[in-house]
């Protein structure tokens, strides 16, 4: 389990704790880096956008949708397997969880806020967007909860708030942890956090327990969640949207990036906060068979919708396809194909599967392969939909790109401000998978 | 509590809009029809269609509520066009309604498929559902060079950017015509006193619009012509546009 | 015979409801409420907001003179549909009509009196007061009158009818002056003079495509260009569904399918030039079938023997089956309807085309029968307008008095030359021989921007006039413009101008033309007209008909059809037999492609550049917006290489123009279109620097028999540029895939 | 007042608990760093009640779900797309994000009541305790009891015992 030899409980807590309490100048050079990305190739786009409309990105009147959508997709997705897996892990309680659901589960909220922040930028007019909501107002008139749209709304804030207090609950003995080691007002902030947290038995007890339901709530919640992203597509009847299979497809495929997302985010939390002791072998080598695992179900779903396109064989079914296979965008869906069904099978190498590096270059390798996936699916099947002479052609303009390049370095903000609040690696969960302290030892 | 169980029961099952006066209906007969575009300048005359300039349009971000489109049969020397009329199919059954999460199109008591700008929080996913892609977008908030807005019609409003627009069937049009009939006491406007600006220009009277809940209805009759079909029927969201098919000889 | 037509018109117009007084009065229409009905001569404070105000006026977006009616409100011009009680346009308008209101309220009207400073055309005009502006040419003139030097006076017009055109003639010829011209690029002179020839009247016939089973149509595009287009259009809705059970069949013939080629059952790509050969391939077969049973049939066979279809089939590349098949329908039909215009009557043998193109009606029999060809009374007003077009030929003289230097002043009103004639007859250098250049204009185009003094006219929504159409609707018609809205800008109905003018010159002038404004002008002839035909409304006072024929905009007389026309002697037809084969402007190894400029839908010879609405209205038949294109066959493209977009030099003898190529399924092979009416250089900031003008590259090669420009006879070659061009276009895919799109039956793949 | 007692290893403080807890100690609180089963055990904490408000919430969630939708689209009727004003399958999916969410909420609001936190006021507790520390701290026990307290803590190997005012 350890490559390192155990750490004794105390040792567990300093490891952890310190890259909360020490900080370097490496780390505020970086924030201040994807701060100011975020700033400059995400808000002031968005700003110029909200001033000119959204004519400002590449849609019209053929793709009124854009990469905006297929970026939320693509956040919703990664945004998946962090609560999921660390719920189904809890649950079936596997112990390789415990080093890494910390840090997956922060990945999760914040893809999470990401990925709402796109629902904004794709609005005409977001300073409207609240009458999307069921609260009362004064025209006294409720959103249509016959829309896909509200299943999102309604699924999204769901699982927004149940995976903050899923990851707020599961932290709450570090924060105590975190309490006990500090001074002055972080102590007093934390003794707030951890709701003044002893680690009495009782508590223990409790808090065992509330944390299961959590899980099992949080589970089916999260298949949820993307069946319905998928039913915004599946439930028009555009051709090459209007696929059963979808659902699945979505929520498979969000497992995937998300798993790949997560080997991203341990080789980080690895290299750079040095919890090589924690993070080891083990959970690379299981992260790879799962990837493997869902990449192969993956591309089985696409060979399916292929398939089920090919066999309805209507004009608007084929020309969607070819369009697909063929058409402006072809390459970028081979490459989704070679990145998301041919990659990943080099897991199967044990080589590949324990190194560190490799996997890095693979997962992200995957992450951009899904990326293209979700802009494959708005660009090519809405410009061809059934009348000939309304086809068009959709093309992403410089802003959309860097809006899409700068979601990125908001989620690596929040990230980073992440790991100085919140212990990166669950405390005391580690040492539960430590072998108990003995007199005779 | 009693109106909303009377209510229910009038809604409750589709098909609800025939227990009304009205179910506005367009015959649109593509024998009679040349293409002329008239009905697409008188829409942009009456509707306040902005003027979206050449850029705009090379961005393929044009504004028509009504268009025709083109279809070319054969190949030289027996090569044919032939033109269809496209606007909103107020369809029964439409894709859109359902996919508005604020209410800003529903299906009105006519039989209209309704558009409410102000309610429209401009998330698009009624112009991705539409088949029939006559649902228009404001990119922009467009303006008119002076004094070209001194032509605008008070009786319709100019959209901000944002707002997704389309076809009404002239609603502004219905609604005076039922003031009218209010005025001198009639149930229902008499057949023809009803025209949306593009039937009122036709110039091969190729459009005909009016009441299909009234049998006596010009368009009533017309939509019995053995030519008549609806386009993209299989879809089954049963427009409200009949069109009858160019005979050939 | 011309009683069924009589019936027939005063059914139509019954259909717009109509009260019958007299001399026919019509009322209001079925959407419009009476009471809301008032005149503009009721002080326009008058409005009552929130209330839409309907007036009814004429149409000047092309020379048809549909009646319209405007949409007021809050004293603001709305909207513009056709009066349902017009005869012409029965309460439909084309898309030209209705943008109108762009030329109301464009925003680069002229809006005071402009003089030039600094190089002429230079486009550097100043603000001046209108006193100034008419004293400066008041002076000039008068001196010229006094030396009896009013002759270097001239005035060029574009098409103008009604009493505007008597006001111009008087005072043209009270100051002595016989230059009174008129110049309008889309006026039938070819037509007219055939059919002086065929019919020997100086009226334009009406064409009775309404009751026509069978149209034969030889380059007219009647849907879109030609002569009358919305009446036109209300006739084919008829001729196909009108009529319970009886479709009308209507073939084009033409190389390059306009929209009427479109709406065709058959459209047949005849080699250019020859389609009046084929009319009397025809003719031949018509006579030879023995559809033909008049006493004179063997002169007729006689004139017609060298066209004998098989000869006539190698000429034009028409199938000779096709050619007997044509005459067999044509003379069989119950109500057959050649027509001919378009590039048919732009070839150096126009006249003899649309002549061959008469005798087909004539040996059909159509002439003065319903469905076919039925001939006018004179019109409501002596003034015939025709007689004062200049055409080509009076262009070129105009041009060489210029270059003389017999035009000491030159007064332009509503026709731009320097745009509608080919670069190469000078029109815009010889205007630099003319001392004083005065534009009478609402729009600085091509011709206006030469000027040294531009007179700001106000739009005819602005200003009183009337006028008669032409072509009649088989009995007299005259209707009455009037403003409906009070004057944007400091600007004077052109009328108005040269009653003032008139006034500045002094002499006899003002003591003949004393009227203060064009309205009591206009008023005082219909006075004398309502006095002429006094005995039809001796009941009613001049009062009550003036302020009904205000109202409803119009005036006519179906009561008075056309007397009898004289049946044209078929001995004058066979004697006007000509050989009719377009000569061709360069040599066709150098110039291997015929050029094929058309008149479009949308800008007609680009009088409507200067229209935002008409700019974004996609081309009828390819989509296309805001620009110029030449159009390809697929095949001849394959040949050269060339796609959508690619940059061409479009080379003539006479010049060349740079343009996008466009492929196009429905032009013939080694003939090459382009649209007229883009390409200005001037008129406004929607038409300036937009597109070609292929009028420019038009070599001058004149019609053998009525002189006037052949200016579909012009051969070119093309260059590849290397350059690429989107062509903007609506259109997506124009194929239906297989999809059910055209209805059940129309399902090809 | 209590005795804390801390040791350093867990099998003691096991005991230890075991001990108090037989010799009818019952307000022992057992301070460890880490979830201990036995820990539990010894107190025979059983299920815990949580589960009931999980349970109560799902359902509240599904029923308001379900009625928020049936109402709200009751308060205009606003047909769309020719389907009934209640429209049972898209209704059925807000009804099941709606139990997830309450469910969520009120296992969060069962965690608080069930464990009593948040609890700011001070109590007898070690701040190594979320270190490595196991500590039992024995509370109102009667003043003759104490001692016996005391040797029992020491017995099992307590390395270091304190008497602390109980928490006020």
């Amino acid at each position: 389990m350890f490559d390192h030899g155990q750490p004794s409980y105390a040792e567990v807590n300093k490891d952890v704790l310190s890259v909360m309490l020490e900080t370097g100048p490496k780390y505020w050079m970086l924030l201040g880096t994807t701060m100011s990305v975020a700033g400059i190739c995400f808000f002031m786009p968005w700003i110029y956008q909200l001033f000119v409309g959204v004519g400002a990105a590449g849609m019209n009147r053929n793709a009124v949708w854009g990469s905006y959508l297929s970026n939320f997709i693509f956040w919703i997705g990664l945004s998946h397997s962090g609560t999921l897996l660390s719920a189904v892990l809890h649950i079936t309680n596997s112990p390789w969880r415990k080093a890494i659901y910390r840090s997956a589960e922060a990945m999760t909220l914040f893809s999470l806020m990401t990925a709402a922040m796109f629902v904004m930028v794709h609005l005409g007019r977001v300073w409207f967007v609240h009458w999307s909501f069921p609260i009362p107002n004064q025209m006294g008139l409720w959103p249509n909860f016959r829309s896909p749209l509200m299943f999102d709304v309604m699924a999204i804030t769901t699982y927004l708030t149940a995976s903050s207090i899923f990851i707020y609950m599961g932290s709450v003995p570090d924060f105590a942890a975190v309490r006990d080691a500090s001074t002055g007002l972080r102590r007093r902030l934390y003794t707030i956090f951890s709701f003044g947290w002893r680690g009495t038995a009782r508590e223990w007890h409790t808090l065992g327990w509330a944390y299961t339901f959590f899980a099992i709530f949080v589970i089916p919640l999260a298949v949820s969640v993307h069946s319905i992203v998928s039913w915004d597509f599946a439930l028009s009847i555009v051709p090459g949207l209007h696929h059963t299979i979808f659902a699945p497809y979505f929520v498979c495929g969000a497992i995937f990036s998300g798993t790949a997302g997560i080997v991203t985010v341990m080789y980080c939390l690895r290299k750079f906060l040095n919890f090589e002791r924690y993070i080891g072998q083990v959970h690379l080598d299981s992260l790879g068979k799962l990837l493997i695992t869902l990449s192969l179900i993956w591309s089985y779903i696409n060979i399916l919708e292929l398939f089920s396109s090919w066999y309805g064989g209507t004009s608007f079914e084929l020309e969607a396809l070819q369009f697909k296979l063929t058409g402006f965008y072809a390459p970028l869906y081979w490459e989704m194909i070679l990145f998301c069904a041919f990659v990943p099978l080099l897991i199967l190498f044990k080589k590949i599967r324990w190194s560190w590096n490799k996997m890095l270059v693979i997962s992200i390798l995957i992450n951009v392969g899904m990326l293209t996936e979700r802009f494959i699916i708005v660009a090519t099947s809405q410009p061809r939909k059934f009348l000939p002479d309304a086809f068009g052609f959709y093309f992403p303009s410089w802003i959309e790109l860097s809006i899409t390049v700068g979601a990125f370095a908001i989620f690596a903000t929040l990230f980073l401000i992440f790991i100085k609040w919140v212990p990166a690696i669950s405390i005391y969960e580690v040492k539960e998978t430590l072998k108990p302290l003995r007199r005779d030892a | 509590m009693s109106t909303f169980v009377e209510k229910l029961r009038q809604y409750r099952k589709p098909g609800y809009y025939d227990k009304f006066d009205y179910h506005w209906t367009m015959t649109i007969d593509l024998d009679r029809c040349t293409g002329c575009e008239a009905c697409m300048v008188a829409c942009q005359a009456e509707n306040n269609l902005p003027i979206v300039g050449e850029k705009r349009f090379a961005e393929n971000r044009e504004i028509k509520w009504i268009r025709i489109e083109r279809y070319w049969e054969g190949e030289y020397p027996d090569v044919k066009m032939r033109f269809i009329p496209m606007l909103c199919q107020h369809c029964d059954d439409a894709p859109c309604e359902t996919a508005c999460p604020v209410f800003a199109t529903y299906h009105n008591q006519d039989g209209l498929n309704t558009q409410i700008y102000n309610r429209c929080i401009g998330t698009r996913t009624c112009a991705v559902y539409c088949p029939y892609e006559v649902r228009y977008f404001n990119w922009f908030t467009y303006t008119w060079d002076e004094p070209l807005e001194q032509q605008l019609n008070p009786d319709v409003t100019v959209r901000e950017k944002g707002v997704m627009e389309k076809c009404t069937f002239c609603i502004q049009r219905i609604r005076i015509a039922k003031d009218n009939a209010k005025d001198d006491d009639r149930r229902r406007v008499r057949d023809g006193e009803v025209v949306p600006a593009c039937v009122q220009s036709c110039p091969t009277e190729a459009l005909v619009f009016g009441n299909s809940n009234d049998p006596e209805a010009k368009v009533s009759k017309m939509m019995k012509n053995p030519r008549g079909y609806k386009v993209l029927e299989e879809l089954n969201t049963t427009p409200s546009i009949v069109y009858l098919t160019k005979v050939h000889s | 015979m011309s009683k069924i037509s009589r019936r027939d018109l005063l059914q139509y117009i019954g259909a717009g409801g109509i009260g019958v007084v007299g001399g026919v009065l019509y009322g209001e229409s079925v959407q419009q409420n009476v009471e809301l009905l008032i005149p503009q001569v009721v002080p326009p404070e008058d409005y009552s907001p929130g209330v839409a105000t309907w007036y009814n006026t004429v149409c000047n977006q092309c020379p048809a003179g549909c009646g319209i009616s405007v949409r007021i409100r809050e004293g603001k011009a709305k909207k513009i549909e056709g009066n349902p009680v017009h005869p012409v346009s029965q309460g439909r308008t084309c898309a030209r009509g209705q943008a109108g209101l762009n030329a109301l309220y464009n925003p680069d009207r002229i809006r005071t009196p402009l003089q030039n400073v600094g190089q002429r055309g230079s486009g550097n005009f100043e603000e001046i007061s209108w006193d100034e502006a008419l004293t400066t040419v008041g002076s000039r003139i008068g001196r010229l009158k006094i030396d009896n030097e009013a002759s270097r006076v001239r005035l060029l017009c574009g098409r103008v009818r009604g009493h505007l055109d008597e006001l111009f003639l008087q005072f043209m010829n009270l100051l002595g002056s016989d230059h009174y011209q008129q110049y309008d690029f889309t006026y039938p002179s070819a037509l007219m003079a055939a059919n002086k020839m065929s019919f020997g009247t100086d009226v334009l016939p009406y064409y009775d495509i309404r009751n026509a089973v069978f149209l034969l149509s030889f380059g007219a595009d009647y849907l879109g260009t030609w002569i009358s287009p919305v009446h036109h259009s209300l006739a084919y809705g008829h001729l196909r569904q009108g009529r319970e059970g009886r479709r009308g069949k209507t073939i084009q013939i033409e190389p390059r399918m306009s929209l009427s080629g479109a709406a065709a059952d058959e459209w047949i790509a005849a080699r250019p030039g020859t389609e009046g050969l084929l009319a009397l391939g025809i003719a031949h077969a018509l006579v030879s079938e023995g559809h033909y049973h008049g006493s004179d049939r063997d002169e007729w066979s006689k004139a017609l023997q060298a066209y004998s279809p098989s000869l006539v089939s190698a000429e034009t590349d028409v199938s000779e089956d096709k050619i007997l098949q044509l005459a067999r329908e044509f003379g069989t039909s119950t109500a057959s309807l050649a027509i001919a215009g378009g590039a048919t009557a732009a070839g150096t043998n126009a006249v003899a085309s649309i002549v061959a193109v008469n005798a087909l009606n004539y040996l059909a029999g159509n002439l003065s029968q319903p469905g076919g060809i039925i001939f006018n009374p004179d019109p409501a007003f002596s003034a015939t307008a025709g007689s004062r077009q200049a055409g080509f030929q009076g262009m070129l003289d105009l041009i060489g008095a210029m270059k003389a230097g017999d035009v000491d002043v030159l007064l332009v009103h509503d026709t731009n030359p320097v745009f509608a004639l080919p670069d190469n007859v000078g029109f815009r250098q010889a205007m630099q021989n003319v001392p004083l250049i005065i534009a009478l204009s609402s729009f600085r185009d091509e011709t206006t921007e030469m000027a040294d003094l531009i007179l700001p006219t106000s739009t005819y929504l602005e200003s009183w006039g009337d006028d008669v159409p032409d072509p009649g609707v088989g009995f007299p018609v005259a209707s009455i413009s009037q403003p409906v809205v009070a004057t944007l800008y400091d600007t004077l109905p052109v009328g108005d101008i040269v009653l003032s003018l008139a006034r500045q010159i002094g002499g006899e002038l003002p003591i003949h033309m004393r009227w203060g404004t064009m309205e009591e002008f206009i008023k005082e002839r219909w006075r004398e007209e309502y006095d002429q035909r006094g005995s039809e409304g001796e009941e009613q006072e001049f009062e009550a008909f003036w302020q009904a024929a205000l109202e409803a905009g119009v005036w006519g007389q179906p009561g008075a059809v056309a007397g009898d026309q004289p049946v044209p002697l078929s001995s004058s037809m066979i004697a006007s037999i000509a050989d009719p084969v377009s000569k061709f402007a360069g040599d066709e190894s150098d110039y291997p492609f015929v050029l094929h400029p058309y008149l479009t839908a949308t800008f007609l010879d680009g009088r409507g550049a200067n229209l935002p609405w008409l700019q974004e209205m996609p081309d009828p038949m390819t989509s296309v917006v805001y620009g110029s294109w030449v159009e390809l066959n697929p095949v001849t493209a394959d040949e050269l290489g060339i796609r959508e977009g690619d940059v061409l030099d479009v080379e003539s003898p006479a010049g060349s123009v740079r343009v996008p190529a466009l492929i196009f399924p429905a032009i013939r092979p080694g003939v090459v279109a382009i649209p007229v009416g883009q390409g200005h250089a001037a008129y406004g900031r929607y038409a300036r620097d937009r597109g070609v003008n292929p009028i420019h590259i038009v070599a001058t090669l004149i019609d053998d028999q009525s002189g006037d420009l052949a200016w579909a006879a012009t051969r070119v070659k093309l260059r590849a540029t290397g350059e690429r061009l989107q062509i903007i276009k609506t259109d997506g895919v124009t194929r239906t895939l297989g999809r059910q799109i055209l209805g059940p039956e129309n399902d090809h793949a | 007042m209590a005795i804390m007692g801390s040791f350093a290893f867990e099998e003691d403080f096991l005991t230890a608990a075991k001990k108090l807890k037989s010799s009818g100690f019952d307000k022992i609180s057992l301070l460890s760093p880490l979830p201990l089963e036995e820990a539990q055990e010894i107190l025979e904490l059983g299920k815990s009640p949580v589960r009931h408000y999980s349970l109560a919430g799902a359902i509240i969630g599904a029923i308001s779900g379900f009625a928020m939708a049936t109402a709200t689209a009751l308060v205009f009727i606003l047909p769309t797309g020719g389907r009934a004003i209640i429209t049972v399958p898209p209704f059925l999916i807000i009804t099941y994000e709606m139990t997830i969410l309450f469910g969520v909420l009120f296992t969060l609001l069962g965690f608080h009541f069930v464990s009593g936190l948040p609890a700011w006021r001070d109590r007898p507790y070690l701040s190594s305790a979320s270190s490595d520390r196991f500590v039992v701290v024995v509370e109102g026990a009667a003043a003759d009891q104490v001692a016996r307290a005391e040797a029992i803590i020491r017995d099992a190997g307590a390395d270091e015992i304190q008497h602390v005012g109980e928490g006020q």
